[in-house]
């Protein structure tokens, strides 16, 4: 019976990865029906092995399941980190940050809902709306003067956002008691907080959380992406501790009482379906695929590969750094905000900084610059570690499971010593494939010393 | 290619592995004639408190070994599944999920901290399996977003509540403070609890809080904070902190010359607790090493006999150790009372019944917290201890 | 012989660079290199000091075979490398560059010696003593690098480049004192692109191709080589 | 590199006269350092021993930060790695300081052996017989780590270095975990040597006497502050000769500027890669024992943060500079420390990564650092 434990759930680690391959082959196929129907099909294959039982569970349990949903969201903030890092080269540890808020707020908004507050969905909806038309018009107003530093375009900004945000919580406050007597409240749920309209907040709760993410994002990069690759890594984590502790503080020092600061966040309905996960791991992969391979996706290798070159073609360095930065940090929000519909208790102990660490091991245990590289080790890392793993050493009784973190870092060392491109260097499958795309195998540090 | 390599050194890590586990397999789940039955422990055994997942470990698989050696429950054999959860929420709803759905287990003892054991509760009220956890003060352990009990959720500690009231009244009575200084740490609830409920009733008696300070789990130097104390100079300083970050403070404190005695709730607990440093002050607990009921005895003795501390000496078992062991013992005697192996019937039996535990005399409220009495420690001449019993 | 190499191979990942070099040196010679850009010169400079590894062939010196050893220890044997862009330490002052050129002695006496040394035949750089390398200009720059190549007390030196972005005037006191230095018995390999400099200095030369010796002789007789006229000389 | 939105964005020929925004983004910076002075300004003013305490605390962290920072700059300085493991090194030392003392008692061995010995010296001699065992193990671990898991990658990707060294750090914390290990558990610490403290008033300079507090107005210190302070301070001048004067120094200095022209000068480069590990790996050590001493309590993941803020400390001041971690590490205590007195314990971490984040964007390399060189 043991035996046949493992042999599962080697299995279901292969059968997952066979699938994520079948489904980049259906998105890249040339007709459009077959990739329609490739999408639909890959979607209910999975959904039916969620509902049909066999014997006394269904063939993937909630254990699972709840994996899947997992690495779905990892999968987003993982890929949002390979654009930033992988494709353009800012080494960022800020991403679980950027997760943590898309988290946070994503959660904010359909737990007010659900309890009969609707200024959640307002003030965010509205705040990151008018935010974005901030950004666009104060770019617009200082691209016709010169020579405005970094420094006060960025007091410019902020300004802007904390001016925006007054006016979102007064709109939000006004009109949220003309929409709030339709929740309901917890007890009783009005119309608009239950069915399709709750599915619909939920939704733009997720997609708000996004934005809200890459305008934080866009924000705290504008300065902080000037600075070289290594400090601009230890500034990013410096925003994944401050994010962090602004969390453990969201009651105190924020006033957001509901987030219950180091106590946790409870009452987040459980909304993410494999439905939402799927759709959402699609879009972000779908738009991370289309935006690597358009002119934009050019530039973005181009800074990558020679900062200078780059810039001697007329490429803006520091926009093109914003933008990828501001994406990738979208993806993270979503990825936060399914995750956070996924669990139903959010605690800023998830979002510790050392936690961090985990996306940019994915990205480089995949392959830094290879998508399919970042979402089968996004898979295969969850259910290597928290699905493997733990069956395994369950089995070997009591004190086996202490030694689950000894054996993960030498799973680690190992294949970094084997592969340090990672698992897949470069290499992209299906949909990803791009005939333009060949990033560089290596990247020396001591400068040519050939042998070591 | 290259990567095929990589695969196939995955698959003899794994093959390794796979080796390893049939020999340690029947240790597991040998036994099967009588049929078993299986019991979840969730236990933070890596991560920011492993120590705790230690305790509880020990504690909860020694009340499943006594209960084997006298022949199992139902006469069945009791099998203890132990899972990492690591006082973290994701991992924690792994493990559940996994001992729930991959285990098929009814019951589940743990998690320590409460930011765990909160989504496991979730999961477990859903799946209809029995969760009692040694020590989640958390009050939203038991109670869900709307404030109702969750039925298949129980813990066996008393809450924040109950120890704030205790540390207040004893503080007030035994200790004669008018004035007080609280030092809490923000981000943990358990601390902020208990804070908050001492405030509330040290203030409600007449007495004042002359200062209130916060700092980080992860702080090493106390001396901003302490030069504060120093400078208020307080009749007593709550300090309702782990004993590792009371080691700390108190060693600390004792360098600034601070003479006001600390006083703190369960998390002082500990055999590492520095009685040197510590001297002096006094704590609430569920129970002490050193009371003279029978109870307690056999559990010392027992649980020194099956673990030994690093020099080879018996472990005294701290209170997180005997929450486990109670909690574990309350469950298995709830099956046996139940006589049946259904997750609904016991849990109805454990929200009824009383249970005589090493720390004291067991009855659930409504909210599935305990009631039971206190125990006041205190800390004198580099020793832990009995000083009294408080009924809150 | 002092230096002896055999049919040397040398791969940039999957380019020939070097296809079957062979040449030799004598003690107390003068020995040009001459080729243009990316014939291998300075592969084989490389080469021979460690700093690359040949696929095949050896390199002997002194009778022994060092074409494995690593450039470190080559340098102990006694060959110094003056490396293509002078490639001073810009962080350390003159003087420590030059204590690091001594890297492999230890005598501190026997090293002030040389170092008095460099500063007869290179009086500016004791003017410039604690200034950072960074700091000095092409020329000195240029000094110091040659300096820190005698340090070593080596019995071979080899000068990739010597004169690369250097005026004239500068470039006929470095030749100068290349010539003194010989003239102190320290052989000399010269890769140059200045052939004409270079010949009128040198014992022998060997002109390279894209990876090949296709002449080799009396500096002299390659001076007046009508194809090397052309090609090298523009005359 | 300071690159802005606008300058790109502008067409390349403009006629109109600039008009130079510059002021706006110091304005905001100079009111910000205005309300830190004011605020700090205003708590001196209301309390001064106070104040003091707190500054000698920040001190403290900050000498202790020192020691751990400069193993960080100097590996960074040389191979360009952000030693992840660094701070679980430092963990090591104070665990085996630990066993050394509690275990073996080994801090008492001149008495065993010089039974005239007078006390104190025994007690000096034997912490500091305890302390260079425990740095020996730090070197012997740090160089094996070396060997182990980075070199064999100084070709690959720095990427993957980087990973290695954050496994190698997990492997450390979880394996010092295991029971038969360190064990989890937090362990009190027990001291090779008492801690005496005196207190500063207007009448001089008191010990503490246990059970008395000392009077209001009084500025209190220990002598594991001194200790921290004088060892510090002492290895900063160390490493400042022997980077600055040795010839290992120097070629540490070389190979950091430029690894293949190091090799032709006869530098072997592998070995001052590994010298600079165990140098940095010495002080981690050194500097567990002493914080060990001073906190007394000890886990297997004291080193996390500890070695996260040492690593700050050493961008902060520019990392790859020697003084530069130590000026770093002196601000970052001070941070620290002011900000828990004076705004909010829970903002600390923030404060400290708030202020890191303003300094790099004034100056990109820190404050010490040197504009990043362009190599050949």
């Amino acid at each position: 019976m043991e035996l046949g434990f493992l042999i599962g759930s080697v299995v279901k680690i292969g059968a997952i990865l066979a699938y994520l391959y079948g489904l980049l082959w259906v998105l890249g196929h040339k007709k459009l029906w077959v990739k329609i129907v490739g999408v639909v099909a890959a979607f209910a294959i999975v959904q039916l092995a969620f509902t049909i039982t066999i014997g006394d569970s269904t063939i993937l349990n909630e254990f699972d399941s709840g994996l899947v949903f997992q690495a779905a969201s990892m999968t987003m903030i993982a890929l949002g980190l390979n654009l930033i890092y992988g494709f353009n080269g800012q080494f960022s540890l800020g991403q679980w940050g950027f997760y943590g808020i898309g988290a946070y707020t994503a959660a904010d908004i359909t737990f007010r809902w659900i309890n009969g507050d609707s200024r959640g969905l307002l003030v965010v909806g509205i705040g990151s709306i008018l935010g974005a038309v901030m950004i666009l018009g104060i770019q617009k107003w200082l691209s016709r003067l010169r020579g405005v530093p970094v420094l006060s375009a960025f007091t410019f900004y902020l300004f802007g956002s904390v001016l925006v945000g007054a006016v979102a919580v007064v709109i939000g406050n006004a009109l949220n008691p003309a929409i709030s007597p339709l929740l309901g409240s917890a007890y009783e749920p009005g119309p608009l907080s239950q069915g399709i309209w709750l599915q619909i907040v939920y939704f733009l709760a997720i997609i708000f959380a996004g934005v809200f993410a890459g305008e934080v994002s866009f924000l705290f990069g504008l300065p902080v992406l000037s600075l070289g690759s290594d400090y601009f890594g230890i500034a990013t984590l410096g925003f994944t501790i401050i994010v962090n502790t602004l969390m453990l503080n969201s009651d105190t020092i924020l006033p957001f009482p509901e987030m219950k600061g180091g106590r946790g966040m409870i009452g987040i309905p459980k909304l993410t379906t494999w439905f939402w996960a799927f759709f959402f791991m699609l879009m972000v992969i779908i738009i991370m695929r289309n935006v690597i391979h358009s002119s934009t996706g050019r530039t973005i290798l181009a800074v990558r590969e020679d900062e200078t070159a780059a810039k001697a073609m007329g490429i803006d360095l520091a926009s093109t750094k914003l933008l990828t930065f501001v994406i990738g940090s979208f993806f993270a929000g979503i990825g936060g905000g399914v995750y956070a519909h996924y669990i139903g208790f959010l605690s800023p102990g998830t979002f510790d900084f050392l936690a961090g660490f985990n996306p940019l091991i994915i990205v480089v245990f995949g392959g830094l610059g290879s998508m399919t590289g970042t979402i089968a080790a996004s898979f295969g890392w969850i259910f290597f570690l928290e699905g493997l793993l733990r069956v395994l050493l369950g089995q070997m009784g009591p004190d086996a499971p202490t030694w689950r973190f000894v054996l993960y870092p030498i799973v680690l060392l190992l294949l970094m010593l084997i592969r340090p491109q990672g698992l897949l260097g470069t290499v992209e499958w299906g949909f990803l494939k791009a005939p333009f795309v060949r990033p560089r195998e290596n990247q020396h540090t001591a400068s040519d010393v050939v042998e070591g | 290619m290259r990567a095929f390599k990589v695969f196939g050194l995955l698959m003899v890590v794994v093959m390794v592995l796979s080796a390893c586990a049939p020999a340690a397999a029947p240790a597991a789940g040998g036994a099967a004639a009588g049929g078993e039955i299986k019991i979840a422990i969730l236990a933070p055994l890596s991560g920011p408190v492993p120590t705790f997942g230690l305790s509880t470990k020990e504690g909860a698989t020694l009340a499943v070994k006594e209960w084997n050696d006298k022949g199992g429950v139902l006469g069945k054999k009791i099998v203890a599944i132990v899972e990492d959860s690591q006082c973290t929420p994701d991992p924690a709803v792994n493990a559940a999920n996994k001992v729930i759905n991959q285990d098929k287990v009814k019951y589940i003892v743990g998690e320590v901290c409460s930011k765990a054991s909160i989504p496991v509760s979730e999961i477990a009220n859903e799946k209809k399996v029995v969760q009692i956890s040694g020590t989640s003060t958390n009050p939203s352990v038991v109670r869900d977003a709307a404030g109702k009990v969750k039925p298949f959720t129980f813990v066996a500690c008393f809450n924040d509540d109950t120890q704030g009231k205790v540390i207040a009244k004893f503080a007030k009575e035994n200790i004669k403070a008018k004035t007080a200084f609280i030092m809490l740490d923000q981000a943990n609830d358990y601390v902020k609890g208990l804070a908050e409920y001492f405030e509330k009733y040290f203030t409600a008696d007449g007495g004042t809080i002359v200062g209130k300070e916060t700092y980080t789990s992860k702080d090493t130097d106390f001396s901003t904070v302490l030069a504060k104390i120093a400078e208020a100079k307080p009749d007593v300083v709550v300090l309702p902190d782990y004993y590792n970050i009371v080691n700390l403070v108190t060693k600390q404190a004792k360098e600034k010359g601070i003479t006001a005695p600390f006083i703190g709730g369960d998390g002082w607990d500990s055999p590492d607790l520095d009685p040197k440093a510590a001297d002096g002050g006094f704590f609430t607990n569920h129970y002490s090493p050193t009371e003279d009921r029978e109870k307690v005895k056999t559990f010392v003795k027992n649980y020194g006999e099956a673990y030994k501390n690093d020099k080879g000496e018996p472990k005294t078992p701290d209170a997180l150790a005997a929450l486990a062991y109670d909690a574990t013992n309350i469950l298995i005697e709830a099956i046996s009372k139940a006589g049946e192996d259904d997750a609904t019937k016991v849990a109805d039996t454990i929200a009824k019944g009383k249970f005589e535990a090493v720390s004291g005399s067991i009855t659930f409220d409504e909210f599935h917290t305990p009631i039971k009495p206190v125990t006041v420690i205190a800390v004198k001449d580099g020793k832990v201890t009995f000083n009294s019993q408080v009924m809150p | 012989m002092l230096l002896d190499v055999k049919n040397l191979n040398v791969y940039y990942g999957a380019i020939h660079a070097l296809q079957g070099i062979s040449f030799h040196i004598e003690e107390g010679e003068i020995v040009s290199l001459i080729g243009a850009n990316g014939a291998g010169k300075s592969t084989t400079l490389r080469t021979i000091s460690g700093i690359l590894r040949p696929r095949s062939g050896s390199v002997h010196f002194k009778g022994e075979d060092i074409t494995t050893t690593p450039a470190e220890q080559i340098v102990r044997r006694g060959i110094s490398h003056v490396p293509e862009g002078r490639k001073i330490f810009a962080p350390l002052t003159v003087r420590e560059n030059l204590e690091m050129g001594a890297y492999t002695r230890d005598d501190p006496d026997e090293i002030q010696k040389s170092m008095d040394r460099v500063f007869v035949s290179f009086p500016r750089l004791k003017e410039r003593l604690n200034q950072l390398g960074g700091t000095l200009s092409g020329g000195e720059q240029q000094m110091l690098a040659t300096g820190r190549g005698m340090m070593s007390k080596p019995s071979l030196i080899l000068l990739d480049e010597p004169s690369m972005g250097l005026s004239p005037i500068l470039v006929e006191e470095i030749f100068n004192i290349i010539k003194e230095i010989n003239s102190q018995g320290t052989s000399i390999l010269l890769v140059e692109q200045n052939a004409l400099m270079a010949l009128s200095i040198s014992n022998r030369a060997y002109v390279l191709e894209t990876g090949r010796i296709v002449l080799e002789g009396n500096a002299d007789d390659i001076k007046n080589n009508p194809q090397v006229k052309s090609a090298y000389l523009g005359i | 590199m300071q690159n802005t939105l606008v300058e790109q964005n502008s067409p390349p020929v403009d006629l109109k006269p600039r008009m130079s925004l510059a002021w706006v983004g110091k304005a905001f910076l100079i009111a910000l350092s205005l309300l830190i002075v004011y605020l700090l300004g205003t708590n001196l003013a209301k309390n001064p021993s106070l104040f003091a305490n707190i500054i000698l605390s920040g001190l403290q962290m900050g000498f202790v930060y020192a020691m751990i920072a400069l193993g960080y700059t100097m590996v960074y300085g040389i191979v360009k790695l952000i030693n992840f493991a660094h701070g679980d090194v430092f963990m090591v030392g104070a665990f085996v300081s630990y066993y050394l003392v509690y275990r073996f008692n080994f801090q008492n061995w001149p008495a065993l052996f010089f039974p005239d010995m007078p006390p104190m010296v025994v007690v000096v001699i034997g912490t500091i017989s305890v302390i260079i065992i425990a740095m020996i193990v730090c070197v012997l671990l740090a160089t094996t780590i070396e060997r182990v898991a980075y070199k064999p990658l100084r070709n690959a990707p720095r990427i993957a270095a980087l990973i290695t060294a954050i496994g190698v750090s997990f492997f450390l914390e979880f394996f010092g975990a295991l029971n038969f290990v360190f064990s989890p558990r937090f362990i009190p610490y027990t001291r090779p040597f008492e801690v005496v403290a005196w207190y500063i008033d207007g009448s001089g300079i008191h010990s503490i006497v246990a059970g008395t507090q000392p009077p209001a107005n009084a500025i209190t210190f220990s002598n594991i502050f001194l200790i921290i302070m004088i060892v510090s301070i002492l290895v900063q001048i160390f490493l400042q000769f022997l980077v600055k004067q040795t010839k290992m120094g120097i070629a540490m200095r070389a190979v950091s500027y430029d690894k293949p022209t190091a090799r032709l000068m006869g530098i072997n480069v592998d070995q001052v890669i590994s010298f600079t590990f165990a140098i940095g790996a010495a002080f981690a050590g050194l500097g567990g024992v002493l914080y060990a001493i001073a906190y007394s309590s000890i886990n297997t993941q004291m080193g996390i943060l500890p070695g996260l803020k040492a690593f700050v400390a050493a961008v902060l001041g520019g990392i790859g500079s020697i003084p530069g971690a130590f000026v770093g590490a002196l601000i970052m205590g001070q941070a620290e420390a002011l900000t828990m007195g004076f705004i909010s314990t829970p903002m600390r971490d923030a404060v400290a990564f708030a202020i890191l984040i303003i300094v790099l964007l004034v100056r990109p390399t820190g404050i010490f650092g040197e504009p990043e060189n362009e190599k050949a």
